[in-house]
């Protein structure tokens, strides 16, 4: 894939250097209430937080965000749907996984209905452990992604790509069908 | 003969390339407003430029055929046209070259070219959204084209430039025709799509509409053609009504006429777009028939009246700019 | 085919939560709509049996997350049904502001999410963040932002702390004064006027039996809460107006109620009153223990039998029905949700020939809150 | 070239191409199209040999070969040749009588265009409308009927015209009306008589009801009627008003700011018809209503050009007429490739195409961009010449409602290209293929003329000067590139240069990076996964501006006629048995209303 | 007409429930499956017209489901539980979905949840669950934790090389 549309002119590592600068501060979240976290995110999007000072709006679709945050607990008919969405995101893209639910089920441990562990199904960039995670720790995680963003270090989208095949094998195991 | 072409050409393309710039200053400033308005701090003013910049960097960009690569380049393309024909702050550009009605044309290669691609994306909510803001042009094209019956018929052209030059010797078209200046405004809030007109990309009726499926590059260029068109509206608007932002004229003061004439024009079209974002901050907006029959009530009538002042002052009155 | 399919949903901004919507539409009304729930599908009926009755009181609050003090509440009436038990009258004044702070808050939340509907972010914008001044108080009161497990089977966690009736007071002026601002901007908006009424109308005489409760039967004329009705907690002691349709003070009267406007004006009418009761609140409060001794969580047995309570929470009826075999844990427990009505049945019925334009802010002013509806 | 050549090549080897081809089954369209080519060559070695002649062949024909002329051959020559082109591959039944009625319609348009008096109009006039009738026949009885109403009517009115003029000049040639005996309150009712007369063919409101029928027939036939026949109207007014009648007669009625009062209240109705036709267009499902709808309303505009009468506002008109003859011949092959392909009619019902029949999908683009007067089109062009006509006298109500016809002429013309082009393809147009060569070659004739004459308006601005002189008025100004009115101009290289130049600016911009192509149906549902879905919006899709019309939709011409047809239906049962439905019958009518309104129009005078 | 009394016209013995917090008096009986339809249609046109809620209860030591249909009357102020007992080895009763609209909503999750099966009901199948593949799970014999330890824990964790952008 060509990346670098301006060789001759900008070096690939300058490029990327940009591309990262660029990506760290317009990160456009994709309006996606997974889970009860999505509780927290009106105070964050609005007058109190505001996280659009940091370039963080919602998007209505998914081929326009950058950015997701899966706000909780994940039924298994919400992974499907996730999935979806991960997948219908344009590269460079980046997963935030909210409260404890995400990382190992949180208080429903025992629930038959959610998956225990996000980041078998897809790559995670950065967890926010809590329940439910404050809104001065989302802030706090935008601004640790955005560092991570410009070390080159939040690349869960590569990740994905490459190990593709794990992570379609993982989601096949929960989905009976997956329509195209 | 080919270097005065050419330096005309170079300028033409500064013009242009300023626009844009500015047209993404403005929606930064819009979104600083809107958010003092409601009590936040808002980006940075610079933010559009930022985010036009990784949108045009992403590292995929989907399509879905062919056809969708027509809106990106029609828009752009169409706007930057657009612009081309439109005086800035006494600068003619193209305007020389077209008038009123052949500007009113091009304006609308964009607006078919963006619902083409949007067409092409077999989305509902694009196809509905097209639908609202074809809806929406028929809606604020009646008073529009009737204030600009009004001027033409008043000021007796349909050139812009002349339009500009007659402006300055005679009156404002604000100061002639008022009433028209009004109708006008109103038509621009939905012109320019914001509330209580943004019916096309309501997100949360259709998610944002025609644009539902654009990303990466071809959203970016689409935000590079949005810019271009606020910048192209509250021109048209500032041309019309408000001299073009001319205050000294170019013949008797040369470069320096052209530098106070662009501050001029640039103040002009900053409060011709305050006033919309300020409307914007505070509306919800119609449904699409309500927009509809808004349009062809209130501002139509006010059009009409000024259609009536301009009929009288020129054919019964017989003034003449 | 004439129709086309739309979707609402899960991921959509037109949606509370995540929750979907499947609607087929002709030209831009919709023909047909299907609910589909269980997005958030978590089996708290489930988990609740394989709690003890004290562990469960740190998991219901989940069940609606806009305003999970309800479920406590409710469950709490419960469990004190079955165990014969009488709380303290100063638990049933603490209850009495953690409800009604709950529901405004919850109003504003639904005010905002209208608004934004409608397009008027602006005051989506005021709204949320004059919230957050009732989030610091449920801070300072229970320790946390939006799940407090506060209300106890048997009284409440601990008592008021110092100052807090002061804070609450200065927030109610406070919240008091920007009321003024939202009729401005959104309840007095000529917009409004013209798109609310007589839009996603339940008919007035199926509202009861379609299930209809809360503001939204408020809203098509009837004269019902369940604080009026079926009292509890320090609310008989309390004066306070039910608005209802047509009841509706200084704002204009438009449309033929059980509408978008009417729902949203009895909301805007009800925060006014939750004011006023907390208010009263303050000043009636009494001194006295805020809970009863507890029996040893681990061996609290509740005597078998079957147990109903019911509380009004800001979107309507929320009912628990508790079912004991004597154990250590609950035998069962369901769940009566306002949205469980509203947001599969009703809203599949009042969207047939409803404008795309209008559905999302008929779920909004509907209040649908989807994580009660699947549990 | 004498008399006897022309004649021989216009009017008698289209009969005789007529005569062989019925014999030509499947083949026939082909014998039909090399004759219309031999005639095509014909027309253009003869440019510029004009000259009046009289052929006798028992009755005198007076025939006169003009640019006037010359320029409606050109239009009508070139759309039946690609019509008939079309036809070769659309698998007509009975192509023999088909392309026999075709080169017969084709026959009588020459004679009426090559005419130089009122009987031998009349006579290929009749020849014109009845194979016209036989043709809309082979699709549909009711809808020949409902054309063949409207077409005694216009025979009626061409008739008692004609009557008036011979009352007071004793003769058919149309020299002699204008020898000066003929009071002007005559003209008044001869004038009027001949633009409705031709005004039917052109379908102006209230005489439009045929119209949307019989432009449902077979599609390749449609395209002749619609962007050639229909021309017919546009040069019978023309030729009544500004040939024989002359601007003098018509100033002396009075003027309004220049223009003739007896010309402004048909501009008015021009403009109404264009406000109508495109409002109605806007609501039809049926692809080929609303192309009829949308004819009427284009045909609006040449009404008004012709009404208002300056050189600009003709010059408009001529050039309008001409873009209306290639556009919408190629929409309606367009659509005919599309039902072709598909065999579905209703907008709804197909959708997406575009991907599969990419080449028709570009041309019926163009088709649309000169509909819809996208300046990279001549269709803007002449739609410019005539708001500037109207805006250059201030009239202050054809203006607005040409202006605003245009706006809702791009409501229904998205509503083609997204119907039937765009959005979900169906399941089961998944293997709809590419239309045949020669409907693509045909289209492919009709599309460049729009471009070329958008890049270099001048070579037609030149014939169209020649029209005008011809006839006695003033020419238009123009340069090779540019146009000119009163009150403004546009000059076309620099546009083009300057959206090349810019375009080719966005394409720099665009092709910085690959993009990834994803199927149709990765598309975003919310999320949601389903497996099928419809997603093509297409039904009932401007319902809201239904909705907001309704009440006035309700009143209709169409329902105007059925329901004063009824009252006579009811009063008098016996008159109804009169409609036989045979055409003998029929002509013996049209005799006996032919006297009756000789006799009417002496008493009259 | 009051709870009471209704009952009394029905021949059904009830229950009073105890009531704490709330005040009003809540009335349970048990109904035979086959008047239960008829005990409904009695309470709704005597004022009982706001259907509460409808809850299963699996009683697996008597191999029993129970049904609690829960009216409210708005005039009365009184709540009716009726309730009826399925055999838990062949749960199957006729739906009411004609007498109240949302009992469709209730009868589509207690059929999903818990496998009653209610004839004339033709919107049951997948609702709230996707991709269902053992027994209802709200039955008393399923194991959520064993469940759930077979479905998603045994699924592998992503095995990754040490990889660099």
């Amino acid at each position: 894939m060509n990346e670098n549309p301006l060789p001759s002119v900008i070096p690939d590592k300058e490029w990327k250097k940009i591309q990262r600068m660029l990506s760290k501060r317009s990160l456009w979240m994709i309006h996606f209430c997974t889970g009860c976290g999505a509780m927290e995110m009106p105070p964050v999007m609005t007058s109190r937080y505001d996280m659009e000072r940091f370039g963080i709006i919602p998007m209505a679709t998914p081929r326009q965000a950058d950015l997701m945050l899966v706000t909780g607990y994940v039924a298994t008919k919400t992974l499907k749907r996730i999935v979806r969405v991960y997948e219908q995101m344009q590269d460079p893209k980046y997963v935030i996984a909210f409260g404890s639910c995400p990382i190992n089920g949180g208080i429903y441990w025992d629930s038959y209905n959610i998956i225990k562990r996000l980041d078998k199904y897809i790559p995670v960039d950065l967890y926010i452990a809590g329940c439910m995670p404050r809104p001065e720790a989302v802030m706090d995680a935008f601004l640790k992604l955005m560092k991570d963003i410009d070390e080159g270090k939040a690349n869960g989208w590569m990740r994905y790509r490459k190990y593709y095949d794990q992570y379609k094998r993982n989601q096949m195991r929960i989905f009976k069908r997956w329509d195209e | 003969m080919i270097v005065d072409w050419l330096i005309q050409a170079g300028l033409v393309a500064l013009y242009l390339f300023l626009a844009v710039v500015i047209g993404l200053l403005f929606m930064g400033i819009a979104r600083k407003v809107t958010a003092r308005v409601q009590n936040r701090v808002g980006p940075p003013v610079y933010q559009n430029f930022l985010d036009v910049g990784k949108l045009l960097a992403k590292k995929t960009n989907i399509k879905h055929n062919w056809i969708f690569d027509f809106a990106p380049l029609f828009a752009l393309a169409g706007v930057l046209l657009a612009l081309a024909y439109l005086p800035m702050g006494g600068y003619k550009m193209l305007s020389g070259e077209g008038d009123l009605i052949l500007l009113l044309y091009i304006m609308a290669i964009p607006a078919l070219g963006f619902a083409l691609g949007a067409g092409a994306s077999a989305n509902p909510n694009a196809g509905v959204g097209v639908m609202r803001a074809l809806m929406l042009m028929l809606s604020y094209e009646m008073p529009f084209l009737l204030v600009l019956l009004a001027l033409m018929i008043f000021y007796n052209t349909a050139s812009l430039s002349t339009l500009l030059e007659k402006q300055m010797s005679f009156a404002w078209g604000i100061v002639a025709l008022p009433i028209s200046a009004l109708a006008a405004d109103l038509a621009l809030q939905g012109m320019m799509m914001e509330k209580p007109f943004d019916i096309p990309i309501a997100p949360h009726e259709i998610a944002s509409g025609p644009l539902v499926e654009f990303g990466g590059k071809y959203l970016g260029m689409l935000m590079l053609y949005s810019a271009g068109s606020i910048v192209l509206e509250t021109t048209l608007f500032v041309d019309l009504f408000l001299g073009g932002g001319v205050v000294l004229n170019p013949a008797h003061y040369g470069i320096i006429a052209y530098v106070v004439n662009y501050l001029v024009w640039f103040v002009f079209i900053f409060i011709v777009w305050m006033i919309a974002v300020l409307i914007n901050a505070v509306f919800p907006r119609f449904r699409i028939e309500q927009a509809f029959k808004f349009y062809w009530k209130w501002p139509t009538v006010i059009a009409i009246l000024g259609l009536i002042q301009a009929y009288i002052m020129s054919v019964f009155m017989g003034v003449v700019p | 085919m004439k129709e086309f399919e739309l979707f609402v949903g899960p991921q959509h901004p037109g949606i509370t939560g995540n929750f979907m919507y499947h609607l087929w539409v002709d030209g831009d009304t919709i023909v047909k709509a299907e609910a589909h729930p269980g997005y958030l599908h978590r089996g708290f009926e489930k988990l609740m049996e394989r709690r003890t009755w004290q562990m469960n009181v740190a998991l219901i609050p989940r069940i609606c997350v806009p305003e999970p003090d309800v479920n406590e509440a409710v469950y709490a009436m419960g469990v004190e049904s079955l165990m014969d038990w009488d709380i303290p009258e100063r638990a049933k004044y603490i209850r009495t502001i953690v409800l009604e702070m709950a529901r405004i808050s919850s109003h504003l939340l639904t005010i905002g999410g209208y608004a934004g509907a409608i397009g008027l972010y602006t005051v989506g914008q005021w709204t949320v963040g004059d919230r957050d001044y009732l989030l610091d108080l449920f801070e300072q009161l229970t320790g946390a932002r939006v799940y407090h497990i506060f209300i106890f089977p048997g009284g409440v966690r601990w008592d008021l702390p110092d100052g807090f009736l002061r804070k609450l007071e200065k927030v109610l002026n406070y919240l008091e004064g920007r009321l003024e601002f939202y009729d401005k901007l959104l309840f007095a908006n000529e917009v409004f006027f013209r798109r609310a009424p007589d839009v996603g109308v339940v008919p007035k005489d199926k509202a009861i039996e379609w299930g209809v409760t809360g503001p939204n039967l408020r809203a098509c004329g009837y004269d019902y809460d369940v604080r009026k009705v079926d009292p509890y907690a320090a609310y008989p002691d309390l004066d306070f107006e039910i608005p209802h349709y047509p009841k509706f003070g200084d704002f204009d009267v438009l449309g033929h109620g059980c509408d978008c406007y009417s729902r949203m004006i009895v909301r805007r009418l009800e925060i006014e009153q939750s004011i006023k009761i907390l208010r009263q609140v303050i000043k009636k409060i009494p001194e006295g223990p805020h809970t009863l001794k507890l029996p040893n969580p681990l061996a609290w047995k509740v005597p078998a039998g079957y147990a109903y309570a019911r509380v009004e929470s800001s979107k309507g009826e929320y009912g628990y029905f508790v079912v004991s075999d004597g154990g250590k844990m609950p035998y069962r427990v369901h769940v009566r949700g306002p949205s469980y009505t509203h947001g599969i049945n009703v809203t599949e019925t009042i969207a047939k020939g409803l404008n795309i334009a209008d559905f999302s802010q008929t779920i909004f002013s509907l209040d649908v809150c989807a994580p009660d509806i699947e549990r | 070239m004498d008399a006897l050549t022309l004649f021989g090549i216009f009017i008698l080897l289209p009969l005789v191409g007529a005569l062989l081809s019925y014999f030509g089954r499947k083949y026939a369209p082909i014998i039909a199209l090399i004759f219309v080519a031999i005639t095509g060559i014909f027309l253009y070695v003869w440019y510029g040999n004009f000259g009046s002649y009289t052929v006798d062949i028992g009755v005198k024909l007076n025939l006169t070969f003009d640019i006037t002329t010359w320029f409606f051959m050109l239009m009508i020559n070139t759309v039946i040749f690609s019509s008939l082109l079309f036809a070769v591959s659309a698998d007509l039944k009975n192509a023999g009588g088909f392309s026999t009625l075709m080169l017969l319609g084709f026959t009588g348009a020459n004679g009426v265009l090559l005419s130089r008096d009122f009987l031998s109009l009349y006579l290929f006039w009749e020849l014109m409308s009845w194979s016209v009738y036989v043709l809309i026949l082979r699709t549909s009885g009711e809808y020949a009927r409902r054309y063949l109403l409207f077409g005694v009517l216009s025979a009626y009115f061409i008739i008692m015209g004609i009557g008036i003029i011979y009352y007071y000049t004793g003769s058919f040639l149309y020299e002699d009306a204008l020898s000066g005996v003929i009071p002007y309150y005559a003209w008044a009712w001869i004038l009027v008589f001949l633009i409705l007369g031709f005004g039917v063919k052109m379908a102006i409101i209230p005489l439009h009801v045929w119209a949307p029928y019989a432009y449902s027939s077979e599609q390749p036939f449609v395209s002749f009627l619609s962007g050639g026949l229909s021309k017919l109207g546009t040069f019978g007014i023309y030729m009544s008003m500004y040939s024989i009648a002359g601007v003098g007669i018509l100033d002396s009625f009075g003027t309004f700011r220049g223009v003739s009062l007896l010309g402004y209240p048909f501009a008015l109705l021009g403009a109404i018809t264009a406000f109508v036709g495109t409002i109605l267009a806007i609501f039809q499902d049926d692809i080929r209503k609303l192309l009829a709808y949308s004819s009427i309303g284009q045909l609006g505009y040449v009404m008004v050009g012709l009404g208002l009468g300056t050189s600009l506002a003709l010059g408009g008109a001529l050039f309008h007429a001409f873009n209306h003859a290639f556009f919408k011949s190629l929409l309606f092959l367009g659509a005919g490739a599309v039902i072709y392909r598909t065999g579905k009619y209703k907008i709804s019902e197909m959708g997406g195409l575009g991907y599969r029949m990419p080449f028709t999908f570009l041309f019926v683009l163009f088709a649309i961009f000169g509909l819809a007067g996208i300046p990279l089109t001549s269709g803007f062009i002449s739609k410019w010449m005539l708001y500037e006509a109207a805006i250059e006298k201030k009239f202050v109500i054809i203006a607005p409602l040409m202006l605003i016809a245009s706006v809702g002429a791009f409501l229904y013309s998205y509503r083609i290209l997204y119907g039937i082009f765009l959005g979900g393809l169906k399941e089961e147009h998944k293997k709809v293929k590419e239309a045949p060569a020669p409907m693509l070659a045909a289209m492919f004739i009709l599309m460049l003329p729009l471009l070329i004459f958008s890049i270099v308006p001048g070579w037609i601005l030149g014939w169209i000067n020649d029209v005008l002189t011809n006839t006695g008025l003033k020419p238009i100004d123009y340069t090779q590139f540019t146009y000119y009115s009163s009150i403004g101009g546009a000059n076309m290289a620099t546009f083009w240069i300057a959206f090349m130049v810019l375009f080719f600016v966005a394409v720099a911009i665009f092709i910085m990076k690959r993009a990834r192509v994803v199927n149709q149906y990765d598309n975003y549902f919310a999320g949601e996964a389903p497996s099928s879905v419809a997603l093509h919006a297409a039904h009932n899709y401007y319902k809201p501006l239904k909705d907001t019309w309704a009440p006035m939709l309700k009143y209709s011409v169409d329902r105007a006629y059925e329901k004063f047809s009824k009252f006579f239906v009811d009063g008098f049962y016996e008159i109804k048995k009169i409609y036989t439905g045979n055409p003998q019958d029929y002509a013996a009518y049209l005799g006996i209303a032919f006297l009756i309104f000789l006799i009417i129009g002496w008493w009259l005078l | 007409m009051k709870a009471e009394d209704i009952f009394k016209d029905l021949e059904l013995k009830f229950e009073n429930l105890k009531v704490k917090g709330n005040t009003l008096p809540r009335y349970k009986a048990e109904v035979q499956p086959d008047k239960l339809e008829e005990a409904i249609i009695k309470f709704k046109s005597n004022g009982f017209n706001h259907f509460v809620a409808l809850s299963c209860i699996d009683w697996i030591k008597d191999e029993k489901f129970e049904l609690v249909y829960h009216l409210f009357s708005y005039e009365e102020k009184e709540d009716v539980f009726l309730s009826i007992f399925l055999p838990r080895n062949e749960p199957k009763y006729k739906t009411l979905r004609h007498l109240f609209p949302q009992i469709e909503t209730y009868e589509r999750e207690i059929h999903e949840m818990f496998g009653v099966e209610f004839e004339g009901n033709d919107r049951l199948g997948e609702f709230i669950l996707e991709d269902w593949d053992n027994m209802p799970p709200m039955r008393k014999d399923f194991d959520t934790v064993k469940y759930g330890k077979e479905k998603y824990e045994s699924v592998p964790l992503i095995n990754e090389g040490g990889e660099k952008e």
